[in-house]
């Protein structure tokens, strides 16, 4: 049977979503969903701890040996993000359950769990492949997925958030396509690895720098790469809940994984960060994402917009350690990958409670006055995951930071430092913004205090707990990251 | 098909701009069936001018055919256009040249499906042998996208009923 | 439409033969072009066809909502199911060689299978829209 | 004018991609976008399948006859593509029709411009 896990970790999400569809009963429904989240994350973290043993597992999918049928591999980078997508799917299942009763009519609650199953299934196959034309298979599987999550929201501006996603995120999928087919025209090839090694004998890279520009360029969008993220604000803030926090903690990510997986394992890394201002493109962009976004983030009037602003500037952070290309910094990258979904997580988890109290689907910044008296766990919890995304020692975001700036001061970018400190200073200034309503103003009604729905808070809170251990104890995310970050630096130099 | 893409860029009509479409994954299905892509050019001929056809036509009747609206600044958007076909031309400058049996997709991988496909699989038919044992795992995805489209429509437009009363 | 005599009488001759060409592209897609998808659009087009000339709910009738959101169901899990037979049989994922006495006869096997299961859904993703699309512009 | 003719079927692959960008760029009204959307999913049907066929060669059916094939793989490439096309296009549309219905309009600048004219008035 263990042979089989690669395998088992993506079919199984995606044969819960055709049995929920048949038996159409939404009790069945989450509970498939809840049992099938668990099995995903004992899964990846089986599969992870034997890659750590081991070394990568390859899987051939109908025994046909690659390049000629499709390959699974699971290596130090992808068993990584195997088990950050499926930690978060565990914390989102549970919660989903109250979130949705309240958010979604009673009659879509089936389909909507199914749509989650699919959207796991797809971003874990992105993750997991081998194959170039079957990462876009996933891609569509998991964009269409989010298209109708986002689009089921409660308010009616979902719908025009999901249409916008989806015109950006088909062309992007589309520039995907159109950069694999460069090149699979060079090399005849479409394995990952096959064509990393047959690259090398290409004599003209016209071609390939096309590719790298339209892979480049597809996948920016899908990760909203500034200035790629318009379609993002809208669609975190107007999806339901559990959606968001699903979205804001996994999607986004998985995009980075593939760029990284691109530039580190496909392309020649040597000749696009040394030939090529590969580097200083996403350094610059980086920087104009985490300034620019951040102070956006400052003035947004909504709060889950405000944080979704905060996501892009936060995303910034990611790629930033992907330009600067050395040990510390990839691993600060990777591991952020891990810590900010979990801080996302958290703050979207904690907000859909508190949306559901206000009962409003919009959230201006006011609606939160006096939340530290109305929902005086939720408040904490908030200011925690707020800390974390600062990047206060202690929590998660510090790890992640500490180790970009140390990749920073390695490549003798003195300025990036200062950059990122003023990046964490305007983190401040919003969060403060979320602190300041919740403790220091008093809510427009005298009310008794009502925390969420049970679930929903535990769910929530038990993420943030999660911020707090990954600040305290780094053995499994640095532990994870730096060999993932050595696994691709080790590529193919 | 230019001709048709231009009328369809140009013109406002919504529903002259459907037939149109139409008419162009028709003549895309000929150009298709030309470069020998036989099943491609079946379904494209299914999908581009039939499936497509009936629900542009079926949404075009729920939201109403009018006249779209004409552009206030089209200089923008042709430049950004322009800008991404031309990153296109630079790279395909490079690429073998047409029908060249030395090229790399003719020589790797390809081969063994055309060798071995038949023995191995016992279906003469290379594509369906390739679409369904040795890229099996993609035609299942395949049909997974088919049928989160469907899910999807569903829980889209069903109709409420806690809304109604 | 309904009232046109000769069109009822057309539909109803054309429906079987539609379906009998749709059945003939399933199973010649090993020899000719053709296979589960384009089989699957062509027998959801007979009834999409025998719903416009008879009404919407004489098509319902034939094909009834439930089925048909059955139907797109259980094609993927016909298809993921051949999957996970290779697996119990002692093959990996997708596995047809496990599936009969010899490799080839596997391999006929596990792509009838999955290329069924393909159909399936598809015929039934296709109506659903049809019927979804053209159902909603009765109420408006 | 070899480079030209060499490459011909990639010329069409460009001029069909950069009509379907800008006619998704460029129109506001929302079915339209997603017209051009499928134009330029159909752009890259040509740049995989023109490659893969031969001159002299068929339609990759073995029979004895033939010895010469065009190459297979990228037909099972974009039959999937299609079918992802068409699959986009059904949701596109369901979404449309939605908010058609929730807005009382498909172009752009109209619903953007009732969106505004909600926030004010939650504003106020």
């Amino acid at each position: 049977m263990f042979e089989h896990l690669p395998a088992l970790q993506v079919v199984l999400p995606l044969v819960a979503a055709p049995l929920i569809v048949l038996v159409r009963s939404r009790r069945f429904a989450w509970l498939a969903t809840t049992a099938v989240s668990y099995a995903c994350l004992v899964i990846s973290v089986a599969l992870f701890t034997r890659i750590a043993a081991n070394g990568a597992v390859s899987y051939a999918i109908g025994s046909w040996p690659p390049p000629w049928g499709i390959e699974y591999r699971v290596d130090a980078l992808s068993g990584f993000v195997l088990v950050a997508v499926s930690l978060t799917a565990s914390f989102v299942a549970p919660y989903a359950q109250r979130s949705i009763a309240v958010e979604v009519s009673r009659d879509r609650h089936y389909l909507i769990y199914a749509m989650y199953c699919l959207c796991l299934a797809g971003l874990l196959g992105i993750t997991i492949t081998a194959d170039a034309f079957n990462l876009f298979v996933f891609l569509e599987i998991a964009s269409l997925a989010t298209y109708v999550l986002v689009a089921l929201g409660p308010d009616r501006r979902a719908l025009v958030a999901a249409y916008q996603y989806m015109i950006l995120g088909t062309v992007g999928a589309t520039f995907y396509v159109i950069g694999v087919a460069l090149l699979y025209l060079m090399t005849g090839t479409l394995n990952l690895g096959d064509i990393a090694a047959r690259l090398q004998a290409v004599e003209d890279v016209r071609p390939v720098l096309a590719a790298l520009a339209f892979i480049t360029v597809g996948v920016g969008l899908k990760l909203a790469l500034f200035p790629l993220h318009q379609w993002l604000p809208n669609a975190y803030a107007y999806g339901p809940s559990m959606a968001t926090a699903f979205l804001a903690a996994t999607a986004t990510k998985v995009s980075v994984y593939v760029l990284m997986r691109y530039y580190f394992t496909v392309f020649d890394p040597a000749a696009l960060f040394e030939h090529l201002p590969t580097s200083e493109v996403l350094i610059l962009l980086s920087v104009a994402s985490m300034v620019a976004t951040s102070l956006v983030a400052v003035f947004e009037p909504d709060v889950k917009r405000l944080f979704a602003y905060s996501s892009v500037a936060q995303i910034g952070y990611i790629t930033l350690g992907i330009g600067l290309d050395n040990q510390a910094s990839l691993t600060g990258s990777i591991v952020h990958l891990l810590n900010h979904g979990v801080t996302k997580g958290a703050i979207f988890l904690l907000l859909g409670g508190v949306a559901l109290r206000c009962g409003a689907p919009a959230l201006g910044v006011s609606a939160l006055a006096g939340l530290g008296r109305r929902m005086p766990l939720t408040a904490v919890g908030l200011v925690i995951a707020g800390l974390s995304l600062i990047g206060v020692p202690g929590t998660a975001g510090f790890i992640s930071k500490w180790y970009l700036i140390l990749g920073a001061i390695e490549r003798g970018q003195w300025w990036l430092v200062a950059v990122i400190a003023a990046a964490s200073l305007l983190a401040v200034a919003y969060v403060w913004r979320v602190v300041e309503a919740a403790y220091l103003r008093a809510p427009a009604a005298e009310e008794a205090p009502r925390e969420a729905p049970a679930g929903m808070l535990a769910a929530g809170l038990a993420m943030v707990l999660l911020c707090v251990y990954f600040g305290l104890d780094t053995s499994f995310s640095v532990g994870g990251a730096r060999e993932a970050a050595e696994f691709l630096l080790r590529g193919l130099r | 098909m230019a001709l048709t893409v231009v009328a369809m860029a140009l013109q406002r009509n919504l529903f002259s701009v459907v037939v149109l479409s139409s008419a162009y994954s028709l003549l895309m299905a000929t150009v298709l069936f030309a470069l020998d892509a036989a099943d491609v050019a079946m379904t494209e001929a299914a999908v581009g001018a039939g499936v497509s056809m009936v629900l542009l036509l079926g949404a075009l009747a729920l939201v109403g055919g009018g006249e779209a609206k004409p552009l206030h600044r089209p200089a923008l958007p042709l430049a950004l256009s322009v800008a991404v076909g031309a990153v296109l031309a630079y790279g395909l400058q490079g690429l073998p040249a047409f029908s060249d049996p030395h090229a790399p997709i003719h020589t790797h991988v390809a081969p063994r499906y055309l060798k071995e496909g038949p023995k191995e699989t016992g279906v003469p038919n290379v594509v369906t042998a390739v679409l369904a044992s040795y890229r099996g795992y993609d035609t299942l995805g395949e049909t997974i996208v088919v049928f989160t489209a469907g899910a999807g429509v569903i829980a889209l437009l069903r109709r409420v009923r806690s809304r109604r009363k | 439409m309904k009232s046109d005599l000769i069109l009822r009488v057309i539909a109803k001759l054309l429906m079987p033969f539609t379906l009998l060409f749709a059945v003939y592209v399933q199973f010649h897609g090993d020899f000719g072009p053709g296979g589960g998808f384009q089989a699957g659009v062509i027998g959801a087009a007979a009834v999409v066809f025998y719903s416009i000339i008879f009404g919407l709910p004489a098509g319902r009738r034939l094909a009834p909502e439930r089925l048909v959101e059955a139907m797109l169901a259980a094609g993927v899990l016909l298809y993921a199911g051949v999957g996970l037979a290779g697996i119990a049989l002692g093959g990996n994922y997708l596995d047809y060689f496990v599936l009969g006495a010899d490799p080839v006869a596997g391999q006929h096997r596990g792509i009838f299978w999955i290329e069924a299961g393909v159909a399936l859904t598809v015929a039934g993703v296709m109506l659903k829209l049809f019927y979804m699309f053209a159902g909603r512009s009765r109420d408006l | 004018m070899s480079a030209i003719f060499d490459h011909y079927p990639y010329w069409v692959t460009i001029f069909l991609m950069i009509a379907g960008t800008y006619i998704v760029i460029a129109r506001g009204n929302l079915l339209k976008k997603l017209i051009g959307l499928a134009v330029l999913q159909t752009s890259v049907y040509l740049l995989y399948i023109a490659p893969g066929k031969i001159v002299g060669g068929t339609v990759p059916i073995v029979a004895e006859r033939f010895i010469l094939y065009s190459n297979p793989l990228p037909h099972v490439l974009i039959l999937t593509a299609i079918v992802v096309g068409v699959a986009t296009l059904a949701l596109g549309l369901a979404i449309v029709v939605r908010i058609r219905e929730a807005y009382g309009s498909i172009e752009e600048d109209e619903i953007l411009a009732r969106d505004r004219a909600d926030g004010d008035r939650a504003a106020q």
